[in-house]
């Protein structure tokens, strides 16, 4: 096997952004992908097909811890932008200024930042939906609207397509343009560890055999990219995952309100960022597991119901963390969470002014997706209901998955203001791991941002 | 047709007399009741029911010009939920009974215990009212009430009397009184040297008759104008009666608690506020009844007592018999004292 | 691996036909097949743990089969036989509704 | 500046003897610009109990004044006698019974009991004094509740008050009796009762736990700034069936608060433990967060079983964020609070040392 200039370990945002910012300088570009390459479109968005060809162990990860909390990674080309939502958001000043200030970080004010964030925007194509609002979108805004709550729909990477929107992938944009400037991609190619010898990497070993690169980027995500650090022996502690938990609510109208196909992208932003409200995927098996969830029986829901029914949720900044730990002997790492007081009041609180959004907007009847609880059809209800989600009857999921890595200057830390690792010369991390903290909305937009700003001073060599 | 004065509370001591003052003038004189006295005059119209009852209140207050209130349940009873509710509740049945019938006037009895303990003597129109138990509180908040009312356009005024005395009045003195015609030693709190006044029963009804007649809500302190220490009042009552009983002071403290004590476990017929009061000197400034309503006082406390004991040397055998008259009427059961009798008479320093 | 896999279809098939008993078998039987599928697929920490808690559960279950293999499990003191339950219910169902339910 | 309808010729006001309720009552006696547009007509006043008599002729001299329980028919048949077209602030209600069972017979009984005879009595507009314990605590210390909020009744008092918020706001009827709320936060200012008293005590004695950080907020309201607000929800045109957040212009932290108070004190010429504030001054203590917690637990257990206790109830609310977000009120009633802590804590302080209420020693060895 040849020598490359860079190999990139991931084929998300991340990964991508790297790859073709190298190729496109020139750079000898691997990247290397565990998951398989899937056509966008070839498998039905938020199926279980999808789960099963795009998502790491099928999408049934689990942080351990009292409540466990159900996430999710892709695992395929393009990563996460594959099977995500494409919604995208731009990070606050106000954010970039606190992350700035707590970790230490260089030049990541929204000013240093922007231009970067204008380059993903180009190229994703971020626009505002055209028309009218789908259903299950216009609920929500009309809950918002009779409340006084703000709430925006949010801009996706989407260009017109026959029927739906064609949602923005990496593997349509990034990619493509990293291989089209002559970066490799290797797919199905899980990466063993690196090869790390005197504060050097040498390479990265797949399969038994070290691929050798002047460089390597490793962009596996904010679970895989510590393990692998791990593996490779770089002391990473693993502390500080960050996630979104979210609690799930499915909520029933009068009329036909369910796309299948698609969610809702419209969001509540009247708690933002500490409390998020907005459509989660609802396919009928989607809506089968929320009420599952709930220990009862789907047997008496008439058939045909899931047309009327759409699973809503509220996300919240968690002040909570967790932890990534790769196990030997262990393919996969283990992965907890601790779920703070506080956090858990939040959820509570955030259930509680979904439902109260919900029956707003005119929902006849909600189902608090979690063990045991009571259906929802009245104002009245909604105290008693969010009161009961305690931490043994939780069911909580997230995704945006960050943290791991910090980026920053701060003592401790393994990687500096630009993600480069400190203790290994030639090594960076330039993915979702490297956020501080999760930041309140879908973090891909900040990311790529970032990880422009990162490859732009690996190649200007000053890193 | 003359008019109609009611008078709340007129089988019992102070409102009997009351009407017999008022009959004398040729009032018209409605009682409210739910005892019936023996003695009524049979030109006395009688209203039987309870203070309690908002309909019995608006029975007897329609077509009064003027209503004395004197329905109270004494400290005697110890029962605070019924102090509360005769104290309270019947006056403010009473005073919305009375806006009802469009009354020209009102005279609600208060008490001397709406003052508690005062800092200074003697205690004015201007002294702040600062009850300390129950009945004091129960007394005031029925003066609360009236002067609600008067924002509401009834014309009420309040007499706060001292201790009554009179002829016929026994209550807690009927213990006194049966211990000095036995030739027995009198115990008094302390050295009795505190200034303690007495008001006549027949002296108060005449400022309650006056004060109805002024047109325009006001307060008034009645007592006696002649008054001195306990220990004066005890001891010249003692002389009086010529009988070898003498004064024995006993420590304040210790028979304050042990009063308090029995008085609460229902061994002695002592209500807080006499264990409070009996040591304390409390005495009023009567000048506004004298300048505004042209009253003044013919009883002196030495005479009072000699007029009570008199009567209650005439009347010792039936005391207590007519079980279903009230409290200041009837000589209060002795309990506890009756032991306590013959210990202090045996006490050679006595 | 054969004989759990065995356990996890019998857990499903019960499930199944109490939530959605107006399937017919066939469609039952291959969502449960999917269920087993999908157990292999767990990280290797759940996995394990799964693995436990499907001992335990099938110890609870004895030779019971139907609506009363699911209330035995439903109602087993034993720390994750619940659990268990709960996570073959739900697979089973996304992998019923995925392929017939719709 | 939204519209305002004709003043009443008569207000009934329940609760007239609270901290609310008096001054309410001495903005009608003596407006102020920082009262809003109180109504210069009659006004009616209930009192729980013959002892709030004197303090509301104090606060109003001119007030018609009822006594009697807010729940009985016939008190409020009285009360209400003659009351059409009037305006009816309803702000009786308990907060720190003995029992538990008093918050559903008083703020729930007797709210029912007063809306329905200002209906039969053809009252225009009834004002109802809420609060945020209907609505519980906020997760965060940057949190706010917002003008629509779910319920979230803090233990038995919030509970109670939520229920009556919501009869309220369902009885809504344009065309008979328009209700409008009113959901003031923790109060501060002259009229205060015996228990705001007591928290300046512990101020001054350095004996009030500040817990946890200190960081989490409070919105509190100066009685005249709650009096506007009432006063604006009886008048304001077309907010009727709506509810309105009353409070100060923003929260303060909660260590913001206490040092107030004891500066406030110790410029007031109290003498003031300053060196041993807890919490809030350099090198103070702090409580941790788990005291107050404990706090809440028992106090949840001693609810449950029907009983009350204000001290553990209080101590159990310390370590929580209650904020809430005026903007809705300021534009829907053009609400514009003018009072500020410093400023009305230091009235507060004045008024106790003017009616002989001692908070501390006094730094001039005067009483």
């Amino acid at each position: 096997m040849s020598s490359y200039d860079v190999v990139v370990v991931g084929s998300g945002p991340g990964g991508s952004v790297t790859a073709r910012e190298c190729a496109r300088a020139g750079l000898r570009v691997l990247v290397v992908e565990e998951g398989e390459r899937v056509e966008p479109g070839a498998v039905p968005a938020y199926s279980l097909e999808q789960m099963r060809r795009q998502y790491r162990n099928q999408g049934l990860t689990v942080a351990l811890g009292r409540p466990p909390i159900a996430y999710t990674e892709a695992a395929c080309a393009g990563g996460g932008s594959e099977v995500n939502s494409g919604l995208y958001h731009r990070p606050s000043a106000e954010l970039l200024d606190a992350w700035s200030r707590e970790h230490a970080v260089e030049a990541l004010t929204l000013p240093d930042v922007e231009p970067w964030l204008g380059t993903v925007e180009d190229r994703l194509q971020v626009q505002g939906r055209a028309g009218e609002l789908p259903p299950a979108s216009a609920a929500l805004a009309r809950g918002a609207e009779r409340l006084g709550w703000a709430g925006l729909d949010v801009p996706r990477w989407a260009v017109p397509g026959p029927g739906h929107p064609e949602k923005q992938t990496m593997t349509r944009t990034y990619l493509a343009d990293a291989l089209e400037a002559g970066a490799e991609l290797a797919c199905g190619s899980r990466v063993d560890r690196l090869d790390v010898h005197d504060g050097r990497v040498r390479g990265v070993v797949v399969a038994g055999r070290t691929v050798t690169s002047e460089r390597v980027v490793v962009a596996a995500g904010a679970v895989q990219s510590p393990a692998l650090l791990q593996r490779s022996g770089v002391p990473v502690s693993g502390r500080g995952l960050a996630v979104h938990p979210t609690v799930k609510v499915v909520a029933e109208f009068a009329e036909d309100v369910n796309d299948p196909a698609d969610l809702a992208t419209y969001q509540v932003k009247e708690f933002a960022p500490a409390l998020t409200l907005g459509g989660s995927a609802s396919r009928p098996s989607l809506i089968a597991l929320a009420l599952s969830e709930r220990g009862w029986s789907v047997a008496g829901e008439p058939r045909e119901a899931w047309r009327r029914q759409q699973v809503y949720y509220a996300a919240i900044r968690s002040r909570g963390r967790g932890r990534v730990r790769s196990v030997p002997g262990f393919r996969d790492p283990v992965v907890t969470y601790r779920l703070t007081r506080e956090d858990l009041a939040l959820l509570r609180s955030g259930l509680a002014r979904l439902m109260h959004l919900l029956l707003a907007a005119g929902a006849t009847r909600l189902l608090p997706s979690y063990a045991g609880a009571m259906t929802v059809t009245t104002n009245a209800d909604v105290a008693p209901a969010a009161a009961a989600m305690t931490r043994s009857r939780a069911a909580l999921m997230s995704v945006h998955l960050t943290g791991t890595l910090p980026l920053g200057e701060r003592r401790g830390g393994v990687v500096d203001s630009w993600g480069r690792v400190r203790d290994v010369t030639n090594l960076w991390v330039n993915d979702a791991s490297l956020l501080p903290d999760a930041p309140g909305i879908n973090p891909q937009g900040t990311l790529m941002a970032i990880a422009h700003r990162n490859v732009d001073r690996l190649l200007r060599g000053d890193g | 047709m003359s008019e109609v004065v009611l008078v709340t509370g007129g089988s019992g001591y102070f409102g009997s007399l009351l009407m017999t003052q008022l009959l004398e003038e040729g009032r018209r004189v409605r009682v409210l009741d739910i005892h019936d006295a023996a003695d009524r005059a049979p030109d006395v119209e009688l209203v039987r029911g309870d203070i309690r009852d908002p309909d019995a209140c608006a029975r007897a207050a329609r077509g009064a010009t003027q209503v004395f209130h004197n329905v109270a349940q004494v400290p005697l009873a110890r029962d605070h939920q019924l102090f509360e509710e005769v104290n309270v509740t019947g006056t403010a049945n009473l005073l919305e009974a009375c806006l009802a019938a469009g009354v020209d006037k009102v005279v609600y009895t208060s008490s001397s215990a709406v003052f508690g303990v005062p800092d200074h003597n003697p205690v004015t129109r201007e002294t702040p009212a600062r009850p300390v138990e129950a009945y004091g509180r129960a007394k005031y908040d029925g003066e609360l009430l009236c002067l609600a009312a008067g924002t509401r356009g009834l014309d009420v005024s309040i007499i706060r009397p001292r201790t009554i005395l009179g002829h016929g009045r026994l209550g807690i003195f009927g213990i006194l009184f049966d211990w000095i015609a036995d030739g027995a030693a009198v115990p008094v709190l302390g050295d009795g040297s505190n200034i303690y006044q007495f008001v006549h029963a027949d002296d108060l009804a005449a400022a309650c008759i006056l004060a109805a007649g002024r047109p325009g809500g006001a307060t008034y302190n009645i007592g006696a104008e002649r008054f001195g220490t306990m220990a004066e009042a005890v001891g010249g009552l003692c002389d009086h009666a010529g009988t070898g009983a003498r004064v024995v002071h006993v420590p304040t403290r210790l028979t304050s608690a042990a009063m308090a004590v029995t008085g609460r476990l229902g061994l002695t017929p002592f209500g807080a506020y006499h264990w409070i009061m009996y040591s304390r000197s409390l005495w009023f400034d009567v000048t506004p009844a004298k300048e505004e309503l042209g009253w003044s006082a013919r009883w002196s406390n030495d005479e009072m007592f000699a007029d009570s004991y008199d009567w209650f040397l005439q009347h010792r055998q039936e005391a207590g018999a007519d079980a279903s008259a009230s409290a200041h009427r009837r000589s209060a059961r002795q309990g506890i004292l009756g032991a306590a009798k013959w210990v202090l008479s045996r006490h050679p320093h006595g | 691996m054969r004989s759990g896999a065995t356990f996890a279809e019998r857990v499903a098939l019960a499930c199944l036909a109490r939530d959605v008993p107006e399937s017919s078998l066939e469609s039952r039987r291959r969502a449960a097949e999917e269920v087993v599928q999908s157990l292999t697929a767990l990280p290797d920490s759940t996995r394990a743990g799964v693995g436990v808690a499907g001992v335990l559960a099938r110890g609870v279950v004895g030779r019971s089969s139907g609506d009363r293999l699911v209330s035995r499990l439903d109602a087993a003191p034993l720390p994750g036989v619940g659990e268990y339950l709960k996570l073959v219910r739900s697979l089973a169902l996304v992998a019923w509704f995925e392929d017939a339910g719709s | 500046m939204p519209d305002l309808g004709e003043p009443a010729a008569l207000t009934v006001l329940t609760g007239a003897g609270g901290w609310f309720g008096r001054a309410w009552l001495r903005a009608h006696a003596a407006p102020q610009h920082r009262h809003g547009p109180v109504p210069t007509g009659r006004v009616r006043a209930l009192a729980g109990s013959p002892g709030e008599v004197t303090g509301i002729l104090e606060a109003c001299p001119g007030a018609e004044v009822h006594v009697g329980d807010v729940v009985d028919p016939e008190v409020l048949q009285t009360l209400f006698a003659g009351a059409e077209g009037a305006v009816v602030v309803h702000a009786a209600g308990v907060i720190h019974p003995r029992r538990v069972d008093e918050f559903a017979r008083v703020n729930v009984g007797g709210t029912r009991a007063v809306l329905e005879q200002a209906r039969s009595a053809g009252v225009r507009r009834l004002v109802h004094v809420s609060s945020n314990s209907a609505f519980g605590v906020n997760p965060t210390p940057t949190d706010r509740f917002r003008h629509e909020e779910p319920f979230r009744p803090y233990l038995g008092y919030g509970a109670s008050k939520a229920a009556a918020e919501a009869e309220v706001r369902a009885a809504h009827d344009p065309g008979t009796l328009e209700t409008v709320v009113v959901r003031p936060p923790w109060f501060y200012g002259p009229w205060q009762p015996v228990r705001q008293t007591t928290f300046f005590t512990m101020v001054a004695a350095g004996r009030f736990p500040v817990m946890g950080s200190g960081a989490q907020q409070r919105s509190m309201v100066h009685v005249d700034n709650l009096v506007q607000g009432a006063a604006l929800a009886a008048r304001v045109s077309d907010v009727g069936g709506d509810a309105f957040w009353v409070a100060d212009a923003r929260p303060y932290p909660m260590a913001e608060i206490v040092r107030t108070v004891a500066e406030v004190l110790a410029d007031e010429g109290y003498l003031v433990a300053r060196s041993r504030l807890p919490g809030a001054v350099p090198g103070g203590r702090r409580v941790p967060a788990l005291v107050a917690r404990g706090a809440e637990r028992l106090d949840r257990l001693l609810q449950s079983r029907g009983r009350y206790q204000q001290e553990l109830h209080v101590l159990g609310e310390m370590d929580k964020t209650i904020a809430c977000d005026i903007a809705y009120t300021r534009e829907r009633l053009g609400y514009e609070p003018e009072v500020e802590l410093r400023e009305g804590m230091r009235e507060a302080v004045r008024w106790c040392r003017q009616r002989g209420i001692a908070l501390a020693p006094r730094a001039d060895g005067a009483r």
